[in-house]
């Protein structure tokens, strides 16, 4: 019983990582607070959805178009809608609140957009609901597939910001913008970049929570707190403090609704938030600013 | 000069009701209903720069005291309860956040306002048995209008009061440095709780007042997240660190949203969004800014001439 | 090498820098010499690119104009500048920090030689590697701040008050290794309120006072003259120097 | 419609007074061209999913239907006069729906006001309904409160019933199930935490209890939970022959791919809102059938067939079968009574709705006390329909298929 | 009698000491001068002495009150102000505004008129006169230090920490800073100075106390301190000793 509900929990948990991981990709580097991200992961899910249910093509094949074009369209809204107001404000406060209130416009364009095309019922298909029995516990293929693509993401981008010159120009971008064309790293093109990665990375989630998740034009809102919760939980940037909060809310969530009441899931997921907050105010893996 | 002014204008206004119809006055509940919350969140969030996203939190629990009280206490004590329970709210809200600054708080007091809302919810599914309530308490939207009229003015005038005060400089100071402002001897903690407690309870009130406008309460209505984010984008159109700000912010959005809504009710979503990127960058400092920069460029004109 | 003219900057109305004109041939060694707020930050930032000028201004290296180009374009030209501050990723490691140092193009073939010199040059920085920056001491701190402008294999290297806050002993370690960094073929423009260490080590130098450049001459002539021992090394007002005393 | 609004927001800011007195002057009938209908609907926020499925599709199907046939008939002035439509978005807050009401009462001043979607907003909007005399068809509202909110609102029509209603029916239709053997005496409930899994659930738990079954789980999750896995996984070694969920669309959804994955196969299978969705069965693909559910229609009406097909060629979708046949009778009998009255009175049309019987797609109707009390209480997928299983006032046309068939595991 | 007595003052972060057993007295009235190279633990010091950080052992006392566990504002309205290392201006403030947020809350607060002739005083004698309404962000560096000064000053300090208050001024501005400063031993305000500048502190302290690597490693008149072997071996070297 209990490792079945902590294998559900860290199946659950690899949801809420797999959709925050982008974010704090977005937020750490590019330093952009994306109201509008979870609307460009529910955009994700509908086109998906559109390829499956219209085209026959197979969510696993959809991703290798969806998530380049993810990473193109965030690239432009960088280039476009960010870039100007990055350079405009370079000290990190003014830009929170110009980008702030630029996102929060783009979730009412993305989302109005959706609303044309898809209208505002609900979307669903079923794809690699196929059981899977991991020692004795059966969990859902596309669930499973959720958590494993969060730790490979995790992984990866750690290798990556971690072991390459470009993942250490990036970290030195999110570490100290102002200093970072002293050694001819180009900021804009950086950020851009950060931005249009963590933006594929929405699209990934997208792609694979459509897979089981009903999903509606106006339920972007949703994923955007849960990953903001997410992200600010594990500490801004950090992409193993992403995994390791999501993996937290999910477990607390499984075993809370294992063990004391499914009323108090939600509940018990925003006061362990609250209290790894109050403990730590810099989150689980952050820095401490003083 | 000025308070005259103002009295005249406020009893101006308190004439509203019997000269406009339903729907005016409806709009101006409204106006008021953000114009107070859009005051009071600047009122804390304006000087120290912290965002809270907690305003639903405090909004949401004066609606739910009234829902509850309504028909055990006289309306007086109903409004006194209200204003008590968000007082201690916001007390154990202040504590728990001292050690959080920028986008932690921010998240912070958006989990809390989610926490506090599954509360609700939990206790009266499991408890009560119901969850929504019903408030009928003999109100027109007149009576309301009145209220909300009421503590708009009060709420202007504590916010006048503290921009004059060694508490609103407090704040400033805690806002641009708390280190500094410790060594200068300014006792953080005491103030921060102070204003936000100060801010919380008139939200409160403002929850507790409209309540009795919907009839039926329930956490999805009154624990409405988008609240909490749009007075946040009210105040910082209108300008956060100005008296008239938040308010001079609230009108235009307000009546935006209602001009889309009813022009536009099919792409209501995407003018929006377009006219708030556009607002960004045609706005970066906000309204009043604004209004400020196109008077200096007039007076420098005139001058010139 | 270097030449620098018609450099004006407003912040906002005030205007910083009013047509400024300098110029550091090869391998020279110049400082710059004036009061707080005569506008020295804002000129080397201005030749560094982090500061656009405004319209007009020149700053040629080897005759070709960068201004108007992006900021991180200028290390990759040559200039490399170590702020006031010294502006070095304080979560990185040391290593990380001096393997960006080496992030410009031309800079990267060459990097493990320049790691060697920078190392050879603070030896400090060589045992503490894999150390947090931010958790170095002052002086080390600038020393990497240094040791990662040397690793983009610059032809100019800028420093803006270099030994600001360090102590004496620090100090002098300071100088000693910018003279020999100024015995290579890097030129040097220094910006500096030592102005006894630092015309020691100097070729030549220039003064700046509210935003312009009052007076220049070699480091020597500098160090003798009677005005500037009186403007710069104790007693005289300030005025002293825009009387012009080197016109 | 510009003009109109900008003159509106002039208005708002308390600069129009004049023009608010001269709104309210009466048309004329010589002025007539059109019967003009407002409605505030939930276009974005929360409640936008289910407006989108069950409301705005069957307003514009009403309108495209009365509108083809010429309109409608107002003797007493000897006009036949089509449909003109104001409608608004009401951003699924209850503030903005009250408004909205006010704006087409008194600033519109439009004849006839349909109503939002949703309990909360319908409950919210009682009272202005009421305050300027439009009859309201709250038509998907289920409350327990009806009766005494019919009372209180005189022109408020209830039109889906109450939580009792669908728990006793489905705890009747399963005592029958157990004393004839096919089900054991076992049953577990999971209700979302919002008002309608809570009506249903509160109902549910005595009525189920008294009928001598035995409960083994109850309990609610929150709205908004996206997994299942620990629910079903508790329920699914329980021992229980019957799983109810009253659950909101989403949780519908995903419980059934939950139940699907750990091969949890009760004998029935009954979950709330969103079985009756016309997306169900894409969703469970053949698992759908068998399943139960809230809501159901008469499989053999040739009216509720026709509609059907109208319905799939104005919007695209299929209507559910639940709510939204109810609301299209509504509209039906709002259509009858302005006919029979002949005039856009609406006390006189309010009265007609209270005591008038009307012949709709869902049959004769005719409300006590303002309520419809004919409704499909229990249905069940049966063939690529979901077939009511339970009425309120007469048999079922259809027996329930239990046990349902065993899932198919997916592939 | 001492007016500030450290004993055995410690501060740990993790497993590094920053700070290790300082004990010193300050007389009344004394300018005293703490040095040491980077990272020797002065500033740390001084953070603690002002109660911007906890000490993990040891005491300070301010004349007879263990100031030490106490909070900074209740260490500032015991008369202990400060300047920063890196200047800490209020920027959202005006000059004035500066000064008048350490007059309103200090022990016996001004406010209003009174607060007003104050700030032109204070403002007057660092030097910036008649500037109390322009913004602080639009002040020069050393403006900024100037602005600091008046403030710290604003708060009626019997004890004033100045950390490197006179870095980076060119020979002329130091010259007059530190005429400012030795004009404050006349107000009766007991100095203690972190400083690299050594004619600074050659020019203002009678005695200086030397940390190193955390510990004191000298305390005594000046001119003995700055002769002391092992000064100048860690912190001075040989050019300037």
């Amino acid at each position: 019983m209990l490792s079945s509900a902590i294998l559900t929990g860290l199946v659950l948990g690899g949801t809420y990582a797999l959709v925050a991981m982008g974010l704090t990709l977005q937020y750490g580097v590019a330093r952009i607070m994306n109201l509008a991200y979870g609307d460009i992961v529910i955009a994700a899910s509908f086109a998906a959805f559109v390829l499956f249910s219209a085209l026959g093509i197979n969510p696993l094949l959809g991703m290798l178009l969806i998530l380049p074009l993810g990473f193109a369209l965030n690239w432009l809204i960088y280039a476009i809608l960010l870039q100007p107001l990055a350079r405009r404000s370079r000290d990190r406060g003014r830009l929170e609140g110009d980008s702030i209130l630029a996102t929060f416009g783009l979730l009412f364009v993305i989302q109005g957009v959706a609303l044309v095309i898809f209208g505002s019922g609900f979307q669903s298909y079923n794809f690699l609901a196929v059981p899977v029995n991991i020692l004795g516990t059966i969990v859902a293929a596309n669930r499973l597939l959720a958590l494993v693509l969060a730790v490979a993401f995790a992984i990866g981008l750690f290798v990556l910001l971690t072991r390459t010159r470009f993942g250490t120009v990036i970290r030195a971008v999110a570490a100290n913008p102002a200093s970072a064309p002293l050694v001819g790293v180009n900021v804009d093109s950086v950020a851009r970049f950060a931005f249009a990665l963590g933006g594929a990375l929405a699209a990934a989630g997208g792609v694979v929570i459509s897979m089981y998740l009903t999903f509606s034009a106006t339920m972007g809102v949703v994923f955007t707190m849960k990953a903001l919760i997410v992200v600010i939980m594990g500490g801004v940037g950090n992409l193993m403090g992403a995994l390791a909060a999501g993996l937290i809310l999910g477990l607390v969530e499984t075993l809370v609704s294992t063990y004391i009441d499914p009323g108090l899931t939600l509940a018990a997921t925003y006061l362990i938030f609250l209290a790894v907050l109050v403990v730590r105010p810099q989150g689980l893996f952050g820095k401490a600013t003083s | 000069m000025k308070l005259a002014a103002a009295l005249i204008a406020l009893l101006a206004l308190a004439f509203v009701p019997s000269l406009v119809g339903p729907y005016p006055l409806g709009l101006m509940i409204g106006i008021l209903g953000y114009g107070i919350l859009a005051t009071a969140w600047a009122l804390f969030s304006g000087p120290t720069r912290y965002i809270s996203l907690a305003t639903v939190a405090f909004f949401g629990l004066g609606a739910y005291t009234v829902a509850v009280l309504s028909e055990t206490l006289p309306y007086p004590l109903v409004l006194l309860a209200a204003a008590a329970i968000g007082l201690v709210v916001a007390l154990l809200v202040g504590l728990a956040t001292l050690r959080l600054a920028g986008i932690y708080f921010v998240i912070f007091t958006f989990g809390l306002t989610e926490l506090v809302r599954q509360l609700v919810t939990y206790y009266e599914v499991n408890v009560t048995r119901t969850l929504g309530r019903y408030v009928f308490l003999p109100f027109g939207p007149e009576h309301i209008y009145w209220q909300l009229l009421a503590l708009l003015a009060a709420t202007l005038a504590i916010a006048f009061w503290v921009r004059q005060s060694k508490i609103g400089l407090a704040l400033r100071v805690i806002g641009d440095d708390p280190v500094v402002a410790s060594h200068l001897g300014i006792r953080i903690t005491r103030a921060k709780l102070t204003l936000f407690s100060i801010s919380a309870v008139i939200m409160t009130l403002a929850g507790a007042i409209q309540a009795p406008r919907w009839t039926y309460i329930e956490p999805s209505i009154v624990f409405n997240p988008t609240t909490s984010f749009l007075v946040v984008i009210m105040a910082l159109l209108g300008g956060p660190n100005r008296l008239f700000g938040p308010l001079l912010g609230a009108i235009p959005l307000f009546l935006l949203f209602e001009w889309l809504s009813a022009n536009f009710p099919n792409h209501y979503s995407i003018i929006l969004g377009l006219l708030f990127i556009a607002i960004v960058f045609v706005l970066p400092n906000g309204v009043l800014a604004a209004v400020d920069s196109v008077r200096a460029r007039l007076t420098r004109k005139e001058a010139s001439a | 090498m270097l030449e620098v003219s018609a450099i004006s900057l407003h912040y906002g109305k005030h205007l910083a820098l009013d047509n400024v004109a300098l110029s550091v041939a090869d391998k020279e060694t110049v400082v710059v010499l004036g009061a707080n707020g005569a506008g020295k930050s804002s000129l080397l930032k201005a030749i560094a690119g982090m500061v656009r000028p405004n319209p007009g201004a020149r700053v040629n290296l080897d005759g070709v104009n960068l201004v108007g180009r992006p900021d991180h374009s200028f290390v990759e030209q040559g200039i490399a500048l170590v702020p006031e501050g010294r502006g070095i990723f304080g979560d990185l490691t040391v290593a990380e920090n001096l393997e960006l140092g080496a992030y410009p193009r031309h800079a990267r073939p060459h990097e493990a030689r320049q790691r060697a010199l920078v190392l050879d040059l603070f030896p400090r920085l060589g045992e503490r590697q894999q150390q947090i920056a931010r958790t170095m001491s002052g002086g080390e701190q600038q020393m990497l701040a240094i040791g990662r402008a040397l690793m983009s294999c610059p032809r100019l290297l800028m420093l803006d008050e270099p030994s600001l806050g360090l102590a004496p002993i620090v100090t002098t370690e300071l100088f000693a290794a910018l003279q020999r960094i100024g015995q290579t073929d890097i030129a040097l423009l220094v910006v500096e309120q030592n102005v006894k260490a630092s015309l020691g080590i100097a070729d030549r130098g220039y003064l700046m006072e509210a935003g312009r450049i009052v007076g220049t001459g070699s480091a020597a002539a500098l160090r003798s003259d009677a005005a500037v021992q009186q403007a710069f090394l104790g007693g005289a007002a300030p005025t002293a120097i825009s009387t012009g005393v080197f016109p | 419609m510009t003009n109109l609004s900008r003159r509106t927001v002039m208005q708002g800011l308390g600069v129009g007074a004049m023009a608010t007195a001269l709104a309210g002057l009466p048309v004329f009938a010589q002025d007539r061209t059109a019967i003009r209908i407002g409605y505030a609907i939930s276009k974005t926020g929360a409640n936008a999913a289910g407006a989108g499925i069950t409301t705005t599709p069957n307003y514009l199907l009403w309108v495209d239907d009365v509108n083809k046939a010429g309109g409608i008939k107002l003797s007493k002035l000897g006009v036949t006069l089509p449909l003109e439509v104001t409608e608004y978005d009401d951003r699924s807050a209850a503030e903005e729906t009250v408004r909205a009401i006010e704006r087409l009462a008194t600033q519109d001043n439009v004849d006839l006001i349909l109503p939002t979607w949703g309990t909360g907003a319908n409950l919210a909007a009682g009272p202005t309904f009421d305050r300027f005399g439009y009859p309201q068809l709250a038509a998907t509202a289920v409350t327990d409160m009806a009766p005494q909110l019919a009372a209180r609102w005189k022109h408020s029509f209830w039109m889906l019933g109450g939580g009792h209603d669908y728990a006793n029916a489905l705890v009747e239709l399963l005592v029958k199930q157990r004393d004839a053997g096919t089900i054991n005496n076992k049953v577990a409930i999971a209700s979302v935490a919002d008002g309608f899994g809570i009506d249903l659930s509160k109902a549910a738990t005595p009525a189920f209890t008294e009928a001598g079954f035995e409960l083994v789980y109850d309990k609610t999750y929150p709205l908004g939970t996206s997994d299942f896995a620990p629910i079903i996984n508790e329920v699914s070694g329980l021992g229980a022959d019957t799983f109810v969920a009253f659950s909101y669309p989403p949780d519908t959804f995903a419980l059934t791919q939950q139940a699907v994955v750990a091969d949890f196969s009760p004998k029935v299978f009954y979950l709330g809102v969103g079985t009756a969705f016309p997306i169900y069965p894409g969703i469970a693909g053949p698992n759908h059938n068998g399943v139960m559910g809230v809501g159901g229609i008469d499989p053999d009406s040739e009216a509720v067939a026709a509609y059907f097909e109208r319905h799939i060629a104005l919007n695209g979708q299929a209507p559910d079968s639940w709510a939204s046949a109810i609301t299209y009778a509504s509209l039906e009998m709002l259509q009858q009574a302005i006919e029979r009255v002949g005039d856009i009175d609406r006390e006189a049309i309010s009265a007609e709705l209270s005591s008038g019987e009307f012949d709709t797609i869902i049959g004769k109707v005719k409300l006590v006390d303002n309520q419809l009390r004919s409704l499909w209480t229990v249905g069940q997928w049966q063939d690529g329909k979901f077939v009511g299983l339970a009425h309120t006032e007469r048999d079922g046309s259809r027996d329930p298929v239990v046990p349902k068939p065993d899932w198919v595991p997916a592939t | 009698m001492s007016l500030l007595r450290l004993n055995n003052v410690t501060k740990r972060f993790g497993g590094l000491t920053a700070v290790n057993g300082l004990s010193f007295d300050l007389a009344e009235g004394e300018i005293v001068g703490l040095l040491g190279p980077n990272g020797s633990g002065k500033t740390t010091a001084l953070n603690m002495i002002s109660g911007y950080l906890p000490l993990s052992d040891g005491s300070i006392g301010l004349l007879d009150e263990t100031i030490s566990g106490l909070p900074p504002e209740h260490i500032a309205h015991r008369g202990v102000a400060r300047t920063f290392q890196l200047v800490r201006a209020l920027p959202s403030l005006s000059v004035g505004e500066n000064v008048l947020a350490a007059l309103a809350f200090r022990k016996a607060p001004l406010w209003g008129a009174g607060a007003k002739a104050e700030i032109d005083t204070l403002l007057a004698d660092v030097g910036l006169g008649g500037r109390a309404d322009q913004p602080a962000d639009s002040l020069t560096y050393i403006d900024l230090k100037r602005m600091e000064l008046a403030r710290a000053l604003a708060s009626d300090p019997r004890l004033l920490l100045l950390d490197e208050w006179l870095a980076g001024l060119n020979p002329t501005e130091l010259q007059a800073g530190i005429e400012l400063i030795s004009s404050l031993r006349q107000r009766g305000i007991t100095i203690l100075l972190v400083e690299h500048v050594m004619d600074a502190v050659r020019a203002l302290c009678t005695r200086c106390i030397v940390m190193n690597t955390g510990s004191k490693i000298a305390d005594g008149p000046t001119a003995e301190v700055l002769a002391d072997a092992e000064v100048i071996r860690a912190y001075l070297g040989a050019d300037h000793a």
